[in-house]
């Protein structure tokens, strides 16, 4: 892990509350794997205090994109950032997502902003040309699906739900999971989530009673990131784990909701 | 021009400058290991220990308020023996002073864990967090004059290392804590730890916190903590450390110079993981632009 | 849908909503008269007068800091009686509730200007500042439950008017006060006052403010003040007046739902002087949306 | 006194460290007097908390303009405003310059960042064809120098004091005074002043001596703005005066310093 300045590159708003941001950071790009996150200070005033936290999106060589929604005071900041301007960014933190040995069929599950880490996993996971990967995005309406012609453009299977049936299904997108695995061997499949807590918990029990392997990925305020301050402390039947060091990434089946 | 002497005296521990890292916000030094050069700072404070292994409050553990932050931790970890046994060795082999912070629910509890401490080479001094409740009565050991003293008053016995006594500012007058700890033979003390507050999610009508109330910490804090910094250096003849929401150099100096001997820094390692080692480097540049040798001149050099 | 009620009682007096302006941010109303419709304020805290003129501290009186500000006014007033002729005669025209702060430096200062202020009609309830050191003894009034107690008896004396005792949080436990204070016969408290705090100028080495020492308001010290608010409505059968860092309708209802049965702006009323205004209108929309008619089922509403 | 939404109609760098911004706002700019003020508030976080006091340095119809030296977090904000961008503004505050009866020479003299009141001053009392006005400005060097052009574009006679003497006199801008009045009765003249604190008490010394009457504008924090907080005052021989009710403008001579 490295403290170290990133250049923004470009910083544009690619659905209504939702910006693409692109920094050229050559220390911490070259490190991040998949489901990893950094910290970036948005501002040099002490508001807003603490460092937020934000997944890897996309990474090129030297360089990274974060998806991030503009929700209160520091991504608003960051929406305001503009090309050439220099951040404070630490990382890549945390363990990411890990393939377990003998998965070949892969199914994304991606709710709202959930998405943006899991478009660098599924094209890290399309490395292995042996790994079938599919993709379930859910969103609130067609307005805010993020990442479709991505997924499409990488030629993955892609399937979508959305709460009020502007595009795709009208469902959640953990209830598309049964048709996106049907015919796939389930010990041989592995689901990986990330986004709201009540979608983790879906995807928790789809994937229970189709008897597959799932991870998602997890959110609690981020202080130190670095696994000194404890205060990122999430419930597993282990006992209190920290999302910022032995997370984001967990098992489903072993978490506490 | 000579380079100013940052050095400071904490009961008998040298420290190479007056800029420590505070209990709690930087673990056991090693999760900071190639973020921070280490040896750097004037010394870590350990996040501190129990007697046996705590698991912490229900999360969600943190919030962010107006320049600052609630945490309601409750001291996780792994009780002093573990601590004594995995985190020792990495901090024994460092250039700078290790103080380790303990907690407890019970008279016994320091008095022992101060013991076994004392045997601990590495184990610089000992800082009491007296800011726990007491099982036996319920309120801080920190809140009353007398239940602090009788704290340091067993911690001093068990050990000859040098003790420093963290004073809670949840109390009507902390020099009075303060005095009443130097009395009972404390080498120094360091204030302050967190204000106690609390956060309400007004959608759901439940507290943000697991725990329902926390300890706020940060730069929302600075002029209370500093003006009981103040208060107390007049009061006490033993050192004084000063923290709460020092965030850079110039928040340092303010603490310094209202009459700490040393500074910790918490909050702004999470802001900020050089920001110790920025206001090392500013604290000289202050002293050579002003002619100021040694950083002993500015401690209590208010005029008022 | 009905309009959701905002009324609430506190002791005898019924304000139209529970959006007081706090004492001495929004001078005896007249300054912001033009600005802010002050007809729909729930009531108007005028600031704290004295026995006799006092001319207050010397400058600077006030600093900004992280989400906050210092204060030392110093109760500048021009005394009662001036304060009778010259202020009142505006107030009695508003329709909003008038509650008039006292502060006195002994306990006799506070039962005469409650006489005076007993025999005008429209100071419709008054606010005791007990944050004022006593010249027997030095420390403030409020610090302790006895002293506090002894100010509300004197004052309790003096006027049948509606009494509010205004708390100070410079205290180890302020819900110990509040109960002294119901107990010698408060109407309500109101809580918090400022915290005491500091900050120094590090190129001259002088404290900033003139008096060295000021009071911190706004949102820096909202969690501690949410915390004691909640701590003391738990104690307490009066009212609670909520108070300390409140911006906005969200950070009033965190109050509310803490256990205050009204609230008071302060800071904000310089940040933006259309604030209470704002809360008022965002009170009503937050019930509506919650199908909540009357603001009392919030009061104490916190799960824990 | 109002409070009112105004229009960022440009913002711009006039000097290093110096910008000139021009907002429109019918309500207050249309009320302003020379020597009143306005408070803004920088951004809507709770850092910087208080709202920033400014100066009218120049009144057209509905719009005003301000120019002000980037300090802190407050105007560092405000330089980072945009066109189109709204603020929240409070005035027109304070009671702003008067001139006296029976003079007819006026001398104003401006330190640094506290020639910005004084454009608006200079140009109100040309109106006034039977009188006289003349400018000293002083500045640190000829680079920080504001306003020369436009006073001199007015057709007044402008002399410039620098610290450095990288431009007009090396000297204090009071200084210059006895060079300025040379010649005019001292009873028919006043000085306005406006600059940092031991500006205006060398312009009250040099005023004494020369036995002219002045007037300069001070400064505080400001909270309220509106006479509530009595946080802004300032001593003089008749006690304690609030800057943003009594002043910011007062006779030199009343002052202690
Ligand atoms: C490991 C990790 C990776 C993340 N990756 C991304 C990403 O790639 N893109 C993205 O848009 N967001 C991501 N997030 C979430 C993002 O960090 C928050 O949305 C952001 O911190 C909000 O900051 P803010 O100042 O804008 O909002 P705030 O003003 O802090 O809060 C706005 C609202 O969001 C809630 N909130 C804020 N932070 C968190 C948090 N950490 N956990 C739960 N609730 C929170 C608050 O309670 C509040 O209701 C990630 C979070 C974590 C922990
Ligand atoms: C009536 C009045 C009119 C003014 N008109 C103008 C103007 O036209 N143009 C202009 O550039 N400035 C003007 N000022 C000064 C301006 O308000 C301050 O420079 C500004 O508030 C600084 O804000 P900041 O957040 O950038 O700096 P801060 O971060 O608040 O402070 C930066 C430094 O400036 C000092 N400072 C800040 N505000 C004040 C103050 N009010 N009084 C004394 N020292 C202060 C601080 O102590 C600190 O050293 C005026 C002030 C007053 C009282
Ligand atoms: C997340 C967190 C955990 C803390 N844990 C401890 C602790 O275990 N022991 C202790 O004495 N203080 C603890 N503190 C208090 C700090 O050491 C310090 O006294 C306080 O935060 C004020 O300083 P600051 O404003 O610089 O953070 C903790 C603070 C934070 C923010
Ligand atoms: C400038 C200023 C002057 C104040 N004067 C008084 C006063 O005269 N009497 C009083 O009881 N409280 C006084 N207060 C305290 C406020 O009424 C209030 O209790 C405190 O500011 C906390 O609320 P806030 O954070 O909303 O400002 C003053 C506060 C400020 C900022
Ligand atoms: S954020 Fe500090 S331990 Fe995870
Ligand atoms: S700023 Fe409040 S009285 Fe002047």
């Amino acid at each position: 892990m490295k403290q170290a300045k990133g250049k923004v590159l470009s910083n544009r708003e690619v659905k209504p509350g939702y910006f693409l941001m692109s920094v050229k950071c050559p220390p911490i790009a070259k490190a991040a794997k998949p489901g990893q996150f950094m910290t970036i200070r948005c501002g040099n005033s002490t508001e807003p205090l603490l460092r937020r936290p934000f997944g890897f999106h996309r990474v090129e060589g030297g360089s990274f994109r974060i998806l991030y929604e503009v929700l209160g005071k520091g991504t608003k900041k960051l929406s305001s950032a503009k090309a050439g301007e220099i951040l404070d960014i630490l990382g890549p933190m945390g363990k990411g997502f890990t393939v377990p040995e003998g998965k070949k069929d892969i199914v994304i599950i991606a709710g709202g902003i959930g998405v943006a880490p899991l478009a660098f996993l599924a094209e890290e996971l399309l490395k292995d040309k042996k790994k079938d990967v599919s993709v379930i995005i859910g969103a609130k309406d067609g307005k805010s699906l993020l990442c479709r012609e991505h997924f499409e453009g990488l030629g993955i299977k892609t399937l979508v739900a959305t709460d009020d049936g502007s595009c795709g299904k009208k469902c959640f997108a953990t209830d598309l999971l049964g048709r996106s695995i049907a015919g796939k061997k389930p010990s041989g499949t592995v689901v990986y989530a990330c986004g709201p807590s009540p979608m983790l918990k879906a995807a928790a029990n789809a994937a229970k009673k189709l008897k597959v392997e799932a991870y998602g990925s997890f959110e609690e305020y981020i202080a130190c990131g670095v696994g000194a301050c404890l205060g990122c402390a999430i419930k597993t039947k282990s006992g209190y784990k920290l999302i910022c060091k032995d997370g984001p990434v967990f098992k489903l089946e072993e978490m506490i909701w | 021009m000579v380079k100013p002497s940052l050095k400071v005296m904490i009961g008998g521990l040298e420290l190479k400058n007056p800029v420590m890292v505070a209990s709690g916000t930087f673990g056991s030094g090693e999760e900071y290991k190639g973020l921070v050069d280490l040896d750097k700072l004037g010394a870590i404070v350990t996040k501190s220990v129990t007697l046996k292994a705590r698991e912490g409050n229900p999360p969600p553990r943190m919030v962010e308020t107006p320049s600052g932050m609630l945490n309601s931790i409750g001291i996780q970890n792994d009780g002093v023996d573990a601590f004594i046994k995995d985190k020792m060795p990495f901090l024994s082999k460092l250039r700078t002073a290790v103080v380790v912070s303990i907690a407890g629910h019970c008279i016994e509890d320091y008095a022992r864990l101060a013991a076994k401490l004392d045997k601990v080479k590495r184990a610089d001094a000992i800082e009491i967090n007296i800011s726990c409740p007491n099982v036996k009565g319920g309120l801080e050991f920190s809140r009353e004059p007398g239940s602090a003293a009788d704290v340091v008053r067993a911690v001093r016995k068990a050990t000859r290392k040098p003790v420093i006594t963290k004073l809670s500012p949840n109390v009507k007058d902390i020099s009075e804590i303060a005095l009443a700890a130097q009395e009972a033979g404390t080498d120094a003390v360091s204030l302050v730890n967190t204000f106690t507050g609390m956060a309400i999610d007004i959608d759901s009508r439940t507290p943000v916190l697991g725990n329902i109330v926390g300890g706020l910490s940060g730069p929302a804090i600075k002029p209370i903590a500093l003006r009981m910094v103040w208060e107390t250096a007049r009061r006490v003849k033993v050192p004084v450390i000063g923290m709460g929401g020092i965030m850079d150099c110039s928040d340092a100096l303010e603490f310094i110079i209202a009459g700490a001997a040393a500074v910790q820094i918490g909050t702004a390692n999470f802001v900020d993981p050089s920001t110790a080692a920025g206001i090392i480097g500013g604290m000289e540049k202050y002293m050579r632009g002003r002619k100021i040798n040694d950083i002993k001149e500015l401690t209590g050099c208010l005029k008022t």
